[in-house]
């Protein structure tokens, strides 16, 4: 019996108080319950864009991959790497349970239709870079994300909760590199300020615009898909690092950087929301070199992948004229 | 020891060098799931590298620690066979290169299993388990290629014949090897037995061409090695370099 | 005297790096014609960083000669703009790059022949000729690149894509360009001009992509390269840095 | 009127008769003189090969281009690239005088049916090889090609004179490299000796097999292209590097070497002639390696000489319509 019109109409209805119900009592919403499509969009194109940024991101530091100087930060630099392309295939496998494919995302990054986080279109200069990397924009990734691991999307929450969990390791390690450098040499010191100069604002811009200019925020927080502002969350992060660099004795270059004890927080300056518009709309310092390499790798693999497919029909022929 | 370390190097050397070359990989391989193994199995042969060198530095007592060895040598004191070193091409020679190295280093440390030095024997008791994966990986690959488009299997015959005549090199004995009783000639067979194999299921004919020429009877083993040697080891060691007697 | 060797040394960095970007070309350009005109204009760039390092050395009271400026610097005291450091790619990427750089800096040493700095005039005097030569020859391939084939066309415009963006900061001050007087701001119009008539005549259009984003305010004139910069160093740099103090 | 059978015979007789009197009279034979077909093969083959060699050349050197330890160095280095792109150019002309093309003779080298030198199998491996191959291999080509200077054929000829001039400039500067380099540190001697080590047999060996193996040289001879036997050049070359050696202060890697008093020369040892068979039959350490990066930039280029010739057919059509 085909669902009359008014049928159609009063089950969307309840699956809809099905769905806020779920979401308002904090459970988790999964791949075959039925959901609103704009929530659908909006975790479409926020997983993606974070797989993105997984894949992206082993750009910054893969550029020390072969330069690392001791063997044990090579191994610990290419575990990390390895680490970022496997988060990458956790949250693509994520976005699929939503109907959408790898390969579509792929398409859609390589030409510029998604985007990926801004912050990795910044060059790494040195090796300290990959220190600085792991503690500020490692830190400043996981403020962002420790509170998807309570996502209402379940695939996507437990895909945070792996990543996470590796993301803080990379935190670490990363954090461990600078405290080395710090009790090295002048030459080491020296280059871990510089990159804490080179990184710091850039760190900071990873929150996002400054919530009165952040128009999408209401509807996920109340998707539960984000649950703090963007300056909450800044805030948080400024708050956290501010007592870790001065135990790794390095200066954060803001000189409105002070103790708020009234607030019981740190002040702090405001970024250069021009130079971040400019990353974001393409003209960053390293956005078409990002960009490039990964389409570079996409389409120079594509006959790779095409063998693959030719041998597995192959093979499925073979078995089934076979069996 | 003296020999022994020096077998020692050869070794890790190869292993540290591969390493580098796969590690090139990384951010340019034709598929996620390919990023990862490619850097799983740098891991290993780097793994695989760090205890050899680490071994060498004690039984030459240099007192050499495995950076030192890794990062302050020059071309000509580095004992890789050249196969190791060449420059990275598409990913049929990837896949070649491993399939190539694998197999022979797996049966060569099937042998050295039980060998008397007991940091050798570990190395390669969990390096022939390693290789084996590596050796698989390979294969399947060159399966799936060999036997794949019209133009991934002439790429793979492209690789093969661009590789093979390095191949001969790994089965060429050095002084060190012939004193120390772990001569790689015997390994000749069974290795182009397997290959033979894996090729055969390919669709891949077995390449004829023989060894490359040394150099005045020198090459990888005695430090000749190829010019893409030393823009791979200006690399490998710039930052070290830049920083003498610095910790990391 | 500081600014002024300051100044000398973003020239000369801006010839060096250039010049090394030149010389990867050598066995690799598209006709036998073309190496000999590639090493010639490697050779005058060449020429002209080393008399401008030799006097950056003089003025900064440091006693440096032209190789230790060269070899010994890190890339964080490079001076040189980013367009000049960017990896080679095909060879409308080559003409393109030429075409910006050339038609830039000769309408500066133009400027700079009269320059109460004897050294600094002679090189922009001699300097404005050599240029002139390479503004031709990278326009003369513009136009027949431009309006050749298809392919040629795309690639011109491709190549035009990626380093127009770059070109902004030849002509953005830095302050030791303006406590000396010598801003590149005026440059901008005449040169836009310039290369306005030669890709009309190739039938290319004139991008209109802004420039790339600095760093926190900082790019390669405050020692803020971009990544490809590390590699060129390492090359450039490895054997000299070998041989702490030999000569050659 | 036709000339009749007999006529063409008589003239070929004729013209015959006046290129062996010109040869005999170690005159030149010009591109439009009458010469016979062996000679013009001869001479295609050896001025090709030479071309050849001085293009595949500029590679083990060019190696080291990037990489010159001093500016200085790398100027004259840079300097004598150009001067080896400049000398293919001469040769490739002088052999077009004989009817082939160079793109023809291009093709022939990528696909291997043309050589070049042995020599340039072998790598460089430190920048002592830029000196040592100024040195010995400019040295024995100035050996080979000084003779080539009072060739037959006026066109050869004339290009080596201005060839020969600019090698003995290299040479001075290699040996002016080396002498630099024996007087610096002990790891800059040890780089020249080891050097020296690896180049010194493949460098006898540019003359060629021994006098017996060496099936056409006879006619040459006769033709006054080749005027010494390979092995009284080897000779020449030895006794006149010997010297240079000791002056040098390096070690020549030939036990056999020795002050032969009767025969005013040095007695030699005997080169690895298996390994320069080897190396003749491709299986070289470069061999691969040479021939692929010319390949690479004869292929990579091929749509910018496309380009240049649509151009010039466009310009040479608006040319027409407006003239």
């Amino acid at each position: 019996m085909e669902p009359t019109e008014r049928s159609v109409g009063r089950w969307v209805v309840e699956a809809q108080a099905q769905f806020d119900a779920v979401v308002a009592a904090e459970q988790r919403v999964e791949p075959r319950d039925w959901m609103p499509e704009a929530y659908r969009a909006t975790l479409v194109r926020q997983i993606a864009q974070h797989a993105h940024s997984e894949i992206i991101g082993m750009q910054p530091e893969g550029n020390w991959l072969t330069r690392a100087p001791s063997l044990r930060r090579k191994a610990i630099l290419l575990a990390k790497a390895q680490d970022e392309a496997g988060h990458g295939l956790y949250l693509y496998a994520a976005a699929e349970t939503l109907g959408v494919d790898r390969a579509e995302l792929t398409e859609k990054l390589v030409d510029g239709r998604q985007k990926y986080s801004s912050i990795f279109n910044y060059p790494t200069l040195t090796f300290a870079d990959v220190g600085v990397i792991g503690w500020l924009v490692d830190g400043a990734a996981i403020c962002n994300q420790v509170p998807l691991c309570r996502c209402s999307y379940g695939p996507y929450a437990r895909a945070m909760v792996r990543i996470c969990k590796e993301e803080s390791f990379h935190q670490r390690q990363g954090y461990e590199l600078l405290m080395t450098l710090m009790a090295g040499t002048d030459a080491q010191r020296a280059m871990v300020q510089d990159a804490v100069d080179r990184w710091w604002w850039p760190s900071l811009m990873m929150f996002g615009p400054p919530d009165g200019a952040s128009p999408n925020s209401e509807r996920s927080m109340a998707w539960r898909i984000k649950r703090h502002s963007n300056d909450e969350l800044r805030q948080r992060f400024v708050d956290m690092t501010v007592p870790q660099a001065e135990h790794l004795g390095v200066l954060l270059p803001d000189p409105e950087l002070a103790w708020n004890a009234e607030r019981g927080s740190w002040d702090f300056g405001e970024p250069d929301w021009s130079e971040l518009q400019q990353v974001i709309k393409g003209h960053g310092p390293c956005n078409a070199q990002r960009i490039e390499r990964r389409r570079a790798a996409h389409e120079g693999g594509a006959w790779v992948r095409e063998a693959a497919s030719a041998y597995a029909a192959k093979q499925a022929a073979r078995e089934g004229s076979s069996g | 020891p003296a020999d022994l370390a020096a077998y020692c190097l050869m070794l890790g050397d190869d292993a540290l060098v591969l390493s580098q070359r796969l590690i090139q990989w990384i951010t340019r391989a034709p598929e996620l799931e390919e990023e990862v193994a490619l850097a799983n199995l740098g891991l290993d042969l780097l793994g695989q590298a760090r205890r050899l060198l680490t071994r060498a530095g004690q039984l030459d007592g240099s007192g050499r620690g495995e950076d030192e060895l890794a990062y302050w040598r020059e071309e000509s004191a580095y004992r890789n066979v050249r196969l190791v070193e060449l420059e990275n091409g598409d990913f049929a020679h990837c896949v070649v290169r491993l399939l190539l190295f694998a197999t022979a280093r797996e049966e060569l440390y099937r042998r050295l299993a039980d060998h008397a030095d007991p940091v050798l024997s570990a190395v390669a008791a969990l390096g022939v388990k390693e290789l084996a994966y590596h050796r698989e990986y390979a294969s399947s690959w060159t399966v799936r290629l060999g036997d794949g488009t019209e133009e991934s299997h002439r790429r793979m015959r492209a690789a093969l014949d661009a590789l093979w005549p390095w191949l001969e090199e790994l089965f060429t004995p050095h002084e060190v090897e012939l004193r120390l009783g772990v001569d790689p000639l015997p390994l000749r067979e069974p290795v182009l037995a397997s290959l033979e194999r894996v090729l055969a299921e390919a669709t891949l004919p077995l390449p004829a061409a023989p060894g490359r020429a040394y150099v005045n009877g020198r090459a990888g083993r005695h430090g000749v090695h190829t010019e893409a040697m030393g823009p791979l080891l200006a690399e490998l060691q710039v930052v070290a370099r830049a920083h003498p007697g610095a910790t990391w």
